[in-house]
């Protein structure tokens, strides 16, 4: 049963999708109750990582080449406890928000498929489960993108579905191409048997490419903005929170990973230079942007362009202790801007349902009136600006590092002027905190929407930063090498 | 469009499937391949079908087939949170309306035989739902608004019903030691037969739900201000 | 050997003619035709794959896998078609709004949800 | 006592940051009710903030030491001769601030924000002083700095405003390369908690980054633009802090992770102290022709920072001074970060304290006087002690005109601190406030630690160190004051000829003027490059159809995005095949060749990953 528990992340938002589909009356209760139960058993299996060895398991009772594997590292453990402490956050926050609407009826449903498809990511050891998974994800999340109905959100999230198609087919002619050559689709079989050849970096690439555009690595990113600043906070959240990250897990994984030994640091350079794009852009319009959820989407936009600055520093420093921490740190910082960039969204879904809009110009009194939200705003963005203590401090630490001693120095600059962008456009929002509009009569105005944003930018910078060496030994490594 | 742009994009994609032609063609030329057929069809008896496609979709591979419901599922629920269904088509002339007659119950028949023959040969839960699913196209077609759909109630269980049996035979046979859709020995047959009977009816409902393209409406549709122009009945 | 790969770079080259389409051309119904045009070209290349050797059977694996893909490809594309029937609607009912006329002969022309799709490209 | 302290010193306001935000000024909290205004306990608390500090300093052991490697990848706290000078007047004058705070703003609207922002800028000020290793020191510097922030726009007003974008644009650019210099250090040095001679080996850059890291906090001109903006901005008792504890962090900071004393460093050394020379008399002019005494006060710290950088750039070129230097820079930190604490709270007071009782603002007045006569450095107060210990370092520099210089400086500091009674005794517009008393308690505490620090510690040799500059100075001030006293226009021009914030007002005139010239210079060449560029332009529309103001909407176009998407897919392959052409480009693996035919069953665990 141990083993099993594995499907358990899977299995239970699954079967709460289907219970809130056919009971839509009491589909809030339900909600909850399944995404209490997915995360803790997204929590279990995390600390069952944690205490011993990678979990692993194939389905069907037919054994590797014929099944389908579903395994849980470090890695996916890592993301899974993400994704099971911000689900939860985002699912109590949506009772509140969509209290009274209609839209909570097709919220929970969705939202809880994705939250299958997300966790089914996480432990995928297949590359053609993987694909089904990935097709789930980005079905529900633009269902749930469009969920506000406006014409700008249904557009957007158009274009972020067929989008996602295009990087599916891509990803499954690499799949396909796979197949050719191995006849297997296991990850781990795999990763025994891949050797460079032409058919292996002609799959790495079409894998890599079609991820990249469910990623939306700069200048892929096209189709972010405007569908995650468009949909309703809860999905906004869930959408930069999570979804994004479950195309860079499989990245990062197909690159560290299964072809390990294709990658070059050639190919590595190159993402690295469109992580440095996205940051520098990314950063910019967030600066630019009128609109505080803009502003949020934007800003996800450039902290996948420092996740991505990972690569070329992970590819040339030689296997060892320094490695290792980079490798940390990467995960640290995913995880972090995780909950950060969801404290954020829900945050600033408050002030919109608060003042009525959310442009950042006009939003001094409705930050005032809330101060508990504001308070959010700013622990989150501390954590996206990369602040000590908040994880992604210790990330940029160990990242600037990794570049001087691999002899990269110019991705200094870029996280520089990337850091300072971010302050810049986080202060934006914060100054508008300070003046004298009256104040609120008390600091938590509703406690159950407000809370979980607090929460969670809280520990974005108090749990993640002052405490990272769980992440470390949840990854296997010994500590980091200072 | 651009005349210029089209063609630069032509060239690339033309490149990229020249490579990919060459590097396609260089591995079939050398892998001569062992696949994963002759384990498949070596385990095939331990199956519970004989159809080897089944056994892989329902058996070896069944976890793709539950996540390919909830996909499915994933569509009509995307498409039911945009807003009602418009209404449908004029009613069919007599002609129509006669072969609809024949026509539906022949979809259901054959649905029926399609998803029975699926353990020996070509066929399966798939191609039955999607002969459900048709059938209900026509009705829609043929005038019916709802495509012979039940109440929303109804329609709601009806559409986890896939998933949902299959989901639950999974964790009970987890829970009862086997492991998650690992089916006992014996039994495949029958649990099988169940899955795929359940997944039928949800793909049937499912794709005809998905081709009414919105939410059910509970009784009378309400008339909208706008659906008159959608209305041929109005305009006579 | 020959027919699979006859076979296969069909496949391949149905998934870069689809690709060419669904980048250049506007309409999305296009759009729509073209992935799934590549779809097909990926099921294809799997086909290809499962029958190999003379005498031996077909892989069943990429047989499933394939159908599977069909029916993710399927619901994709009713879910990209609702979507857009909701930009449409959104489209003729602020155009109705605006203008009665204009809206009246639009829905002259319309016979079902569906055709609206068509007509407009 | 447990080292512990150590920890408690800086956790525990951090902690009490959070009930301090709840805290209801003005308005009820919704649980308990409606409540009168200022009622409640939460007030007191920014003046429990540094009393584990303070505890800690005066219990704890020299060289106490903490090791927490579960905390922030490994942290190490100790109280070595440096943390413990400088946690003990932090620590003070935080106390002291912080009754200030707590009395004066009980009840005021938003009072929540603004304690629990003083709270954290304590709680990070006192965490980097006890922080042995850089995580720690660039914490607690950052959570400082920041939260600094909301002390010096608190109340709102549109120049409290601009004084918070111009110190939040100087401090973040500050940080940023003080982390890129610690990173530096740790990656050059090989550990998070470098000694001197581990910090010997370190390259230029990082020493530059520091540099310019920390001199802004320090006010090292041109750095310093934010200082005399920031400080009257913020309310009194931020002030305080902000003049008294805060920027003297950047001298610690050096003396860390510099190698002080390892090696000589005369360009460094001579750069930091050509530097502090120049805060040292850049700042005294401007400073006198002032009329906020706020602002008088800033430039006189201006002035002093310089003094300290000046000595610390002696002692890196002269690595022998060090042992003298350092106790000397600290002891010097310690004796002005308590006087000008106590010289803003004072003008506080000024301000703010009733004047019923009739010998309360004399009082006051008196205090202020004799504080400034300590911060000049007067016989027979405390900075004549401090000046005392500076000597041999400015002796033993090998700048012979150094010690002459410093007198002058004296003899400036001296004009300054009269400018600045004169203003206060005058000037002060009074907005009497109830609730002083126990400030003005904390006040004259300090006021009598100031006192009785040269009597505590120094020789009586020291107390009557640089008297004649001094008297030089009290002299010249008083004919001066005489001459303004017969005829009060005599200075007028003078007066208020510099606004604060000196470089910054001026850079406006300059840039325009600049731009002008520019202008002028390079038109020619700008149309030649409009030209081109509205052809560049008209061209780049007419393939992509742009029209729209959206700078992404191109990018959002299908073919477009498609095309680069293409591109890197081609980027992609060709590095990958660049890199592995040669070995294997045409073979595709053989490997499944032996790939045995499996039963199935048996379980494959997969490996773990490659990493």
């Amino acid at each position: 049963m141990t083993t099993d528990s594995l499907i358990l992340p899977i299995a239970l938002p699954l079967l709460g999708a289907l219970l809130t589909t056919a009971l839509p009356r009491i589909a809030p209760l339900l909600g909850v109750i399944a995404a209490t139960l997915t995360a803790l058993s997204g929590l279990w299996l995390t600390g069952q990582v944690w205490g011993g060895d990678a979990l692993n398991i194939v389905l069907g009772g037919w054994g590797l080449p014929l099944g389908i594997g579903v395994a849980a590292d470090g890695l996916s453990a890592s993301l899974l406890a993400m994704s099971s402490l911000v689900g939860l956050g985002i699912s109590v926050y949506a009772v509140g928000y969509f209290a009274g609407s209609d839209r909570g009826l097709h919220f929970w449903p969705l939202w809880l498929l994705l939250w299958t498809a997300l966790n089914g990511v996480f432990l995928a050891a297949d590359l053609f489960n993987l694909y089904v998974m990935l097709e789930l994800l980005g079905l529900s999340a633009a269902a749930l993108g469009a969920l506000t109905g406006s014409r700008e959100a249904v557009a957007a999230n158009l274009r972020y579905l067929l989008v996602g198609l295009l990087g599916s087919m891509s990803y499954l002619l690499g799949v396909a191409l796979i197949y050719t050559a191995y006849g297997t689709l296991d990850i781990s079989l795999l990763s025994e048997r891949i050797e460079p050849s032409a058919l292996a970096a002609t799959s790495v690439v079409l894998m890599t490419a079609g991820l990249a555009l469910k990623a939306a690595l700069f200048p892929l990113h096209f189709w972010l903005p405007p569908a995650h600043a468009n949909a309703p906070a809860p999905v906004s959240a869930a959408l930069s929170a999570l979804v994004v990250k479950a195309a860079f897990y499989l990245i990062l994984r197909l690159w560290t990973d299964l072809f390990a030994n294709i990658t070059t640091t050639g190919a590595a350079f190159i993402l690295g230079a469109l992580g440095a794009g996205a940051i520098l852009w990314g950063s910019w319009r967030a600066l630019r942007a009128e609109r505080l959820k803009l502003l949020a989407a934007y800003s996800t936009v450039a902290q996948i362009g420092y996740l991505f600055l990972f690569f070329p520093l992970l590819q040339a420093m030689p296997p060892g202790p320094a490695r290792d921490d980079l490798f940390a740190a990467c995960v640290l910082m995913a995880v972090t801007h995780g909950f950060a960039k969801a404290g954020f969204f829900l945050a600033a879904g408050l002030v919109q349902k608060n003042a009525g809009h959310d442009r950042i110009d006009e939003l001094g009194g409705a930050a005032q009136s809330m101060p508990a939200t504001t308070f959010s705003i700013a622990l989150a963005g501390s954590a996206l600006i990369g602040l000590p203590p908040s994880g992604s401090f210790i990330a940029k630490w160990v990242m600037m590092r990794g570049a001087f001693e691999t002899g990269q120095w110019w991705w200094l600059i870029v996280i520089v002027t990337g850091t300072l962008l971010a302050a810049a456009y986080i202060f934006r929002v914060l100054s508008r905190a300070f003046g004298q509009e009256p104040t609120p009569r008390c600091f938590v105005t509703d406690a159950r929407a407000e809370i979980p944003a607090l929460l969670l930018a809280l520990s974005s910078v108090a749990l993640l930063g002052l405490a990272a060496g769980p992440i470390w030994s949840l990854l296997g490594f010994e500590g980091v090498q200072t | 469009m651009n005349r210029d742009l089209s063609l630069l994009i032509g060239i690339l994609v033309a490149l990229l499937a020249v490579l990919l032609l060459g590097v396609f063609h260089s591995t079939l030329a050398l892998d001569p391949g062992q696949r994963l057929a002759s384990l498949a069809l070596e385990r095939l008896p331990e199956s519970g079908v004989s159809n080897p496609v089944t056994a892989v979709l329902l058996n070896y591979r069944a976890y793709d087939t539950l996540l390919e419901l909830a996909v499915l599922l994933a569509a009509l629920l995307g498409i039911w949170s945009l807003g009602p269904a418009r209404p449908g088509f004029q009613p069919a002339g007599p002609a129509l309306a006669a072969m609809v007659d024949w026509v539906v119950p022949l979809a259901i028949l054959t649905g029926g035989y399609l998803l029975w023959v699926g353990g020996h040969a070509p066929g399966g839960a798939f191609q039955a739902g999607a002969l459900l699913g048709a059938a209900g196209v026509i009705l829609r077609l043929a005038g019916n608004a709802g495509a012979g759909l039940p109440s929303e109630a109804w329609q709601r269980w009806l559409i986890v019903l896939g998933a949902g049996v299959f989901s639950l035979i999974g964790l009970l046979l987890a829970l009862t030691g086997y492991g998650f859709l690992s089916y006992p020995p014996g039994q495949a047959k029958w649990l099988i037969l169940l899955i795929e009977t359940a997944a039928t009816i949800a793909i049937g409902v499912t794709l005809a739900a998905a081709y009414v393209g919105g939410r059910p409406q509970m009784a009378q549709p309400p008339r909208s201000p706008l659906a008159p122009m959608a209305d041929p009945e109005a305009k006579r | 050997m020959t027919a699979a790969f006859l076979y296969g770079g069909a496949g391949i080259l149905l998934f870069a003619l689809g690709l060419w389409s669904l980048l250049v051309h506007e309409p999305l119904l296009r759009k729509l035709i073209a992935l799934n045009i590549m779809g097909a070209g990926v099921f294809h290349v799997f086909i290809a794959v499962a029958h190999r050797g003379d005498g031996t059977p077909p892989d069943p694996v990429p047989h499933a896998l394939v159908l599977t893909g069909i029916v993710v490809a399927v619901s994709a594309t009713a879910l990209a078609l609702a979507l857009h029937n909701r930009l449409e609607q959104d489209a003729s009912d602020s155009a109705q709004s605006t203008s009665t006329s204009t809206a009246g002969l639009l829905s002259g022309l319309s016979i079902s949800p569906q055709s609206d799709i068509i007509r407009h490209e | 006592m447990t080292p512990w302290l150590l920890l408690l010193a800086w956790v525990w306001p951090l902690l009490l940051a959070w009930p301090a935000a709840f805290q209801a000024g003005r308005w009820p909290s919704a649980l308990r009710g409606n409540r009168v205004p200022g009622a409640g306990w939460r007030w007191i608390l920014p003046m429990l903030g540094p009393l584990p500090a303070l505890v800690a300093v005066l219990t704890l052991s020299l060289g106490t030491r903490l090791e927490l490697p579960w905390l922030f990848l490994g942290t190490s706290l100790e109280l070595d001769a440096t943390a413990q000078v400088y946690l003990l007047f932090t620590a003070i004058l935080w106390l002291a601030a912080g009754i200030y705070a707590a009395f004066t703003f009980r009840g005021t609207p938003n009072v929540g924000r603004f304690h629990a922002v003083f709270l954290l800028t304590m709680a990070g000020n006192l965490w980097l002083i006890v922080g042995q290793d850089l995580f720690s020191f660039y914490a607690g510097f950052a959570i400082m700095g920041l939260a600094a922030y909301g002390l010096v726009v608190h109340d709102g007003s549109p120049l409290a405003l601009r004084a918070g974008k111009v110190y939040l644009v100087m401090a973040l650019l500050g940080e940023v390369s003080l982390f890129a210099a610690l990173v530096m250090i740790a990656q050059q040095t090989g550990t998070t908690e470098p000694s001197a001679e581990d910090l010997a080996q370190l390259t230029g850059l990082p020493i530059a980054l520091a540099l310019v890291g920390l001199g802004v906090k320090a006010g090292l001109v041109p750095l310093h633009l934010w200082l005399p903006l920031a400080h009257p901005a913020a309310p009194v008792p931020a002030s305080a802090v902000l003049s008294g504890a805060m920027i003297k962090v950047a001298i610690l900071g050096w003396l860390r992770f510099l190698p002080v004393g390892a090696i000589a460093l005369p360009d460094w050394g001579g750069l930091l102290a050509a530097g502090g020379v120049l805060t040292l008399f850049y700042a005294l002019p401007i400073g006198l022709v002032q009329s906020d005494p706020k602002v008088i006060l800033a430039y006189s710290s201006v002035s002093k920072m310089g003094l300290l950088m000046l000595c610390l750039g002696l002692v890196l070129m002269e690595p022998g001074l060090a042992p003298v230097g350092i106790a000397a820079i600290s002891l010097y930190a310690a004796q002005h970060g308590l006087a000008k604490g106590g010289l803003f709270l004072g003008v506080g007071l000024r301000k703010q304290a009733p004047g019923q009782p009739g010998f309360i603002q004399p009082l006051v007045l008196g205090g202020l006087m004799i504080l400034a006569l300590a911060l000049a450095g007067a016989p027979f107060t405390s900075g004549a002690v401090a000046k005392y210990q500076l000597k041999p370092v400015l002796a033993g520099a090998e700048w012979p005109w150094v010690a002459a210089a410093v007198s002058v400086a004296t003899l400036g500091t001296t004009l300054l601190m009269a400018r600045f009674i004169w203003v206060v005794s005058l000037r002060t517009k009074r907005h009497p406030q109830p609730g002083l008393l126990w400030p003005g308690i904390a006040w004259s505490l300090l006021l009598a630690l100031v006192i009785l620090f040269p009597f505590a510690l120094g020789k009586p040799a020291s107390w009557l160190s640089d008297w004649l500059s001094i008297s030089l100075g009290i002299g010249f001030a008083g004919l001066i004051a005489i001459g303004a006293w017969r005829n009060p226009a005599w200075l007028s021009p003078v007066v208020g000829l510099i606004p604060a914030g000196d470089l910054l007002v001026l850079a406006r005139p300059i840039g325009r003027l600049a731009i002008g010239l520019w202008q002028r210079l390079w038109r020619p060449i700008n149309a030649l490059q409009n030209r081109m560029s509205q052809s560049a332009s008209s061209r780049f529309e007419r393939v992509f159809k742009q029209s729209d103001a959206d700078q992404e909407d191109a990018l959002r176009r299908w073919p477009i995005a498609g095309g680069l998407w293409i591109g890197i897919i081609a980027m992609l392959l060709l590095a990958l095949f660049a890199q592995s052409s040669g070995s294997s480009l045409s073979a595709a693996s053989t490997e499944s060749d032996d790939q045995p035919s499996r039963p199935g069953l048996e379980f494959q665990s997969p490996p773990a990953p490659s990493l």
